[in-house]
């Protein structure tokens, strides 16, 4: 009897910590979401049933510390050579269970992986945020990218280069001020405990230099957020407007300074790459446990699905994609976790950047296909969403949508590939 | 810009009347004004508007009874040549909502089984019409073959187990079966259709009224899209069918496909259509790269144009397959089983354009696709349900394997 | 068992009349005759028997004169609607060999443009009707725009840059243009149509004798398919053409664009239906998993239905193409252009789905798919040199571009 | 200026012994195959051009000999751990310049792979073998699967279980006695220096133990081979009928005996998956070189054609999926090169058949597409042979048809992931 766990992974790769760890998210996914995910696209404006699971997997087993030092009581992964490899692990376990929660929860720390990833750390900052990341209550981080007026244009650096963001932060005495306004990003709609802002010194510069990332805490004050969007799927994400309307912070809240705060963000992009990839891989992989169930209990000319060539025939391409997936998706765990080898790059770099875009658009392609494809043989039940087939299909439509959508990441495949210079 | 949706996908007009014009564009009216032009407001208070609008259009305006012959106080398009007019119909209507559209489409296909010339039944059209042409919404739910269930055997319809059974009783058919999923509406249904099959493992139809004795419907089901079709399985013990109300031959079943796949294909165009205004609205006033209009990108516009062109050929499509249908004098009726074999391979494509359109289309709206706000995402959830419901089990399988027996004589059961 | 591979497949009859069935009969029993059943011959002695058959079909029988007013010497069908006549008759001929059916194809859109009713230009006719209304077969050439070089600035036609350039002279024009690549038979042409640019960057299309002085040909090109349609990379230098012999405007342009994916489209069909009659007996006659026919098989009868899906999706649309073309009392002429814009969005796709068809079709026949005894993998290198010669450069993106141009008024050039 | 050396590769993985490796062969295709390769086409009959190239290959730079145990003059490449990581470097470098030539030198070796790779070795019949394979005498080996009845059964192991095979092999003495007709075998045509034919010992028979894998030299009375057949492509490959009639081989010539016979033939199926995806990603990378100077030099409206944003979208989709392809093959790689690891399969494992499978189908397809596509972006010139493309269109189509082609590998996803049992 084949499972989950036959799709490919590179063992030669893996660390001796995933083996435990994946146990213990399997079990929180199969005994606390699994039997409540139905109950999510109801739940998007109050988080009832969502919160808690949010709480368990951030402060209960620790996801919300992970990445800080262990001297202020975090677990110091960011040094870690396997980091992106529990980090894609927790992304596909929990995605399994449900995509908006994995989402929720790894992106709670995207803001600080600005930071706290080597070589660009801040020891400073990292001591001060410690104590909201690493306690017993829940901190959720967001990181506040997309801008009304701009789509993608925050996620395509190497071309706009920040000339269209028009969040600004201006120097007063020994604090920030921010003004802005931000949409969209995931924890918002009025759950964020802190924000990692990008935003600019001088409006309209293409100097990188020019380019500023800033914590802002969400109680700050001139800070508002929006309740959440209605959105097609993704309930335990809430998406909404953030104001900053003179928001001050220290000196000290902004990441690194001029042109690492630029590096910092593009390396931002890479670890979206990789949250994607592990939540539609997670969410793929459900699918295939549920089209087993279905395929071996339904029947066609009086034959289980399985057992009818052409059908059989499908499921074969979809449990092969679903390999292949998993495969790339370890391709772009590889292309982060060997920042530090001498035959790695950083995470910002230029050709990790486009790699793991273009794996990530690849992966999302192909998850909304097969999603749609399973909800197909399913045929009445596909639309039910008791079968969970049709609130996968729906999730990952969002992931692939996300991050500049299908057409950046086409765009800078080719910028990188073929060195187009005005594209 | 203004300009017309219609108009702009061209199709082949000739076989479009003018009547069929004016109809369309009152329809077309009617969309704008009732519920497009106001959707955010049709939005919040979607389950009461939705069933005032249907309302509005089928009994106020009167298209519930227009399938029927006008003996029975219907507006006699049940001639094979008015299927073009039928579809165009549908296609404005779920330009509005899809799920009024396939609420439609679903009367209108069981209905043509019974009331379309030549072969009007008149029994089946007494039980139905009576209920169709009234003052009162009424709701057909249709439960197709499809589905069978591990170590049971079920008689087969073209390979598609029929979980419905009919065994003779006095003076007519007792239905039996249980927790069978109808392709929608099964939780409000008035009418069902029930594809059944008779202890010689023969296939037919039976016509039910929902209150007949026997019937009994499970849990309301939460589906993906067409919110408003509320669907639930449906039990059927010892329900006595007058065995009038029973059409019992294999084309029957073929004409109904063949109809499903017309109407709902002209369903999911019209969502599409509806899509492509929301998607050309965005093209024409997103700014993008910091200059320009997403619409003057060349890679932005390669992607509409391909949303464009997979709508125009599911347009292009669904006309075809009305020809077909309607052109008599050419291809005779439903017993030329090019047709049925047309309306299913035709039909599938035209479900795979329509969700390639929203799909691509919703690439180049980042958030707005998926937020509901857009109403995009209603487009791509809709279409979604109906193809998914249209297939049966097995995705495009079962379809397939009716060409495969149409074109190379496949041996396949 | 016996079949009729057209009547196997549904297109719009009531398109077509008695007259047209009669010719394709005949074409379709000339081509079974003189190609289909006897073609390993035809294959062991090709450019000879190439050349006698394109003899015996265009002249023998007439086929090359057809598309002329009857006072040139010709057959008459120059009216519009007798488009769905010449598409037939293409994919008769196609269907034994694609690349006598290219060769009619270029000869038919490029006469088309000049003796199409109701714009037939005389001059234009004086010049090539005697050629092709004659004893001796004639081969036309054809030049589109398309291509440009680096650091090079060329007018454009909707994107697409002009090699060829023509500038006033004494009672005409002298035409110039370098190493210009026609889209096939530049080698053995005896009429260049040649898509030109004036001074201003306005383009239109010139007719051009081979003989005429000034032109020189390059090394004849290996090609993918087509073996027989020889080409050549072409070059004018100052070439004297009578100011008559010029069409000037843009229309003419997109029109000679819409001929050729009509026509070209029928020809991809036409070997599409043999490749489908050579796969239909490869189905009737393999046993697999030592037991059973192929086509019996689930799987195998899916990707045999993906194949008939993907031809009959081709042909319905050739038909639909010919349809907006002839049904001028709807359409208008060329000058609409909703007419280019259809051409072009379904050309593209009919040219994608032939090829789909023939793709998928050879992996169910392995090695005897790609074995040159077996002949599909002519049929699918034919298909694929057409594909991407219609296209000029870039793949689907200039169609695509002129699609966006035409529903959402991009600006892109 | 990128190149196709900025394709990923897994290079925590690679062989010390690639780099040189890869630097010679690439002299050898940018020298001896890239200037001539348009003649291979009009070559397929006489292989004027070709078989020095063949020579080359594998006399001069030694690729015959490879397999072999050192102690015999070969290199005992099947004892390392980067055997595989080795071959594919070979099949995609020379596929870059042919397919069909990298096909040929590689496929030389097929047979022996069935002897030569642990755990299932025959040093007798290595050394017996040994001089033909180690000597300066061009030595082509020919697997000689197909049977004129079966086509794809006979790669269907798992289901037909050989029962279909009708050449058989009758020991008479101490010779096995050979009868039957092969046909399509690469190296067939004339070529062959000797044969691996898998065959039965009890015709009809579905017991493992009755299937046979013989080793016959194609100088053995009673053994005819026909002129090549005509073919879309792959020239550099000949393709032929061969018959054995009455053909006698000492019965050493058997490779291992029953059963063992049978895992080993089913390993073979694993080597030509992973030359196909060699043979394949290499060509896609020359298609990639010849987009990217024919994109570099043409215009469309006046912009170079990877300066138009549309085009550049299709070039960015093709270099991405060229990448895709070549992290793939390397997991193919990585699933036989694994075949000595704690965690690892021996490549007649079905979990490395069918995952190898699944990839190969995938590269193929995909790079079928791609070729097809390259050549829609070159437009009038895409058919043209001066530019290459459509070559490799021809040649990939093939590859992909081979081995029991796309619905086989359909079948064994699904029987691999969903536990079929009547497929």
């Amino acid at each position: 009897m084949k499972s989950i766990d036959d799709f490919s992974r590179p063992l030669n790769n893996v660390s001796p910590m995933e083996r435990p760890f994946r146990k213990v998210l399997r079990r929180v996914v199969d005994d606390e979401i699994m039997p409540h995910r139905r109950k999510y696209d109801e739940d998007w404006e109050n988080h009832e049933y969502i919160e808690p699971v949010i709480h368990k997997l951030c402060v209960g087993l620790g996801i919300q510390k992970a990445l800080f030092p262990q001297e202020y009581g975090g677990w110091s992964l960011g040094q870690s050579d396997y980091m992106m490899a529990l980090a894609y692990c927790i992304a596909e376990e929990v995605g399994r269970g449900d995509s908006a929660l994995s989402l929720s929860s790894i992106c709670s720390l995207w803001p600080v992986c600005t930071f706290l990833i080597p070589p660009l750390v801040n020891m400073d900052l990292a001591r001060e945020l410690a104590p909201m990341f690493t306690g017993e209550a829940l901190c959720i981080g967001c990181q506040a990218m997309t801008e009304p007026q701009g789509g993608s244009d925050i996620e395509n650096m190497d071309l706009i280069k920040g000339k269209t963001i028009t969040t600004t932060a201006r120097q007063d005495g020994d604090h920030w001020v921010i003004n802005g306004h931000k949409l969209w990003p995931t924890n918002s709609g009025g759950i964020a405990t802190i924000f990692g802002v990008p935003c600019t010194t001088r409006p309209g510069s293409e100097d990188p230099n020019d380019f500023a990332y800033i914590m802002v805490p969400a109680d700050t004050e001139g800070v508002t957020q929006s309740p959440p969007y209605a959105k097609a799927g993704m309930a335990a994400d809430k998406n909404g407007d953030i104001w900053f309307e003179n928001a001050r912070v220290p000196l000290s809240y902004r990441i690194h300074g001029p042109g690492k705060d630029a590096l910092a963000f593009k390396g931002l992009i890479y670890m979206g790459q990789l949250g994607s990839v592990g939540f539609a891989v997670g969410a793929l992989m459900n699918v295939y446990e549920i089209l087993y169930e279905f395929a071996s209990t339904r029947t066609f000319g009086n034959r289980l699905l399985k057992e009818n060539d052409a059908i059989a025939g499908i499921l074969g391409d979809i449990a092969g994609s679903i390999d292949i997936c998993r495969v790339l998706a370890y391709e772009v765990v590889r292309l982060g976790d060997d920042r530090n080898k001498p035959w790695g790059n950083p995470i910002y770099s230029e050709e990790t950047i486009a790699k793991s875009r273009n794996i990530k658009e690849f992966i999302c392609d192909k998850a909304v296909d097969v999603c749609g494809k399973a909800m197909d043989i399913l045929g009445t039940h596909g639309s039910d969403r008791a079968w969970d087939v049709e609130k996968h299909w729906r999730d990952l439509k969002m992931v692939q949508l996300w991050l500049g959508g299908k057409q950046l990441c086409q765009m800078e495949k080719a910028r990188y590939y073929f060195n187009c210079t005005t594209l | 810009m203004a300009y017309d949706v219609n108009e702009l996908f061209p199709y082949p007009k000739n076989w479009v009347n003018d009547e069929t014009h004016t109809i369309a564009t009152a329809v077309h009216q009617w969309a704008d004004k009732k519920i497009i032009n106001n959707r955010l407001e049709y939005q919040k208070a979607y389950s009461e508007l939705f069933l005032e609008r249907r309302r509005s259009h089928n009994l106020d305006i009167g298209f519930q009874r227009i399938i029927f012959p006008e003996e029975y106080g219907g507006s006699g398009f049940n001639t094979l040549e008015k299927t073009p007019q039928l579809v165009t119909i549908l296609g404005e209507l779920s330009r509005a909502d899809a799920g009024l559209g396939f609420m439609s489409a679903l009367e209108y296909a069981l209905s043509a089984v019974a009331a379309m010339e030549p072969n009007v039944n008149k029994e089946v059209c007494d039980l139905i019409a009576p209920m169709l042409c009234g003052q009162e919404l009424k709701t057909v739910s249709i439960l197709m073959p499809g589905q069978g269930i591990k170590d049971r055997i079920d008689p087969l319809f073209m390979g598609r187990p029929i979980s419905a059974r009919i065994t003779p009783a006095q003076e007519g058919y007792s239905l039996s079966g249980s927790g069978i999923r109808p392709i929608g509406n099964g939780a409000i249904a008035d009418i069902f259709g029930v594809v059944c099959a008779d202890p010689d493992g023969r296939p037919g139809i039976a016509y039910v009224a929902a209150d007949s004795k026997g019937i009994s419907r499970g849990e309301e089901i939460k589906q993906t899209g067409l919110d408003a079709c509320l669907n639930a399985d449906i039990s059927f013990s010892n329900v006595h069918v007058p065995s009038g109300h029973v059409i019992m031959n294999d084309d029957a079943v073929r004409e109904l496909y063949t109809w499903l796949n017309l109407f709902l294909g002209a369903v999911s165009v019209g969502a599409c259509l509806n899509f492509f205004e929301i998607l050309r609205n965005w093209a024409d006033n997103r700014v993008i790269k910091g200059k320009g209009l997403l619409k003057n990108n060349p890679l932005c516009a390669s992607v509409l144009a391909a949303v464009a062109e997979e709508i125009g050929l599911a347009k292009i499509l669904v006309y075809n397959i009305s020809n077909f249908i309607g052109r008599t004098e050419v291809w005779g009726g439903h017993e030329n089983p090019v047709i049925f074999m047309a309306a299913q391979m035709f039909g599938k494509r035209i479900q795979q354009c329509s969700l390639n359109a929203i799909n691509r289309g919703m690439e180049l709206m980042a958030s707005a696709g998926y937020a509901k706000e857009w109403h995009a995402e209603k487009h791509w959830r809709d279409v979604k349900t109906i193809q998914s419901v249209l297939c049966g089990v097995g995705a495009e399988v079962p379809v397939q394997l009716d060409i495969a027996r149409f074109f190379y004589e496949s041996d396949l059961d």
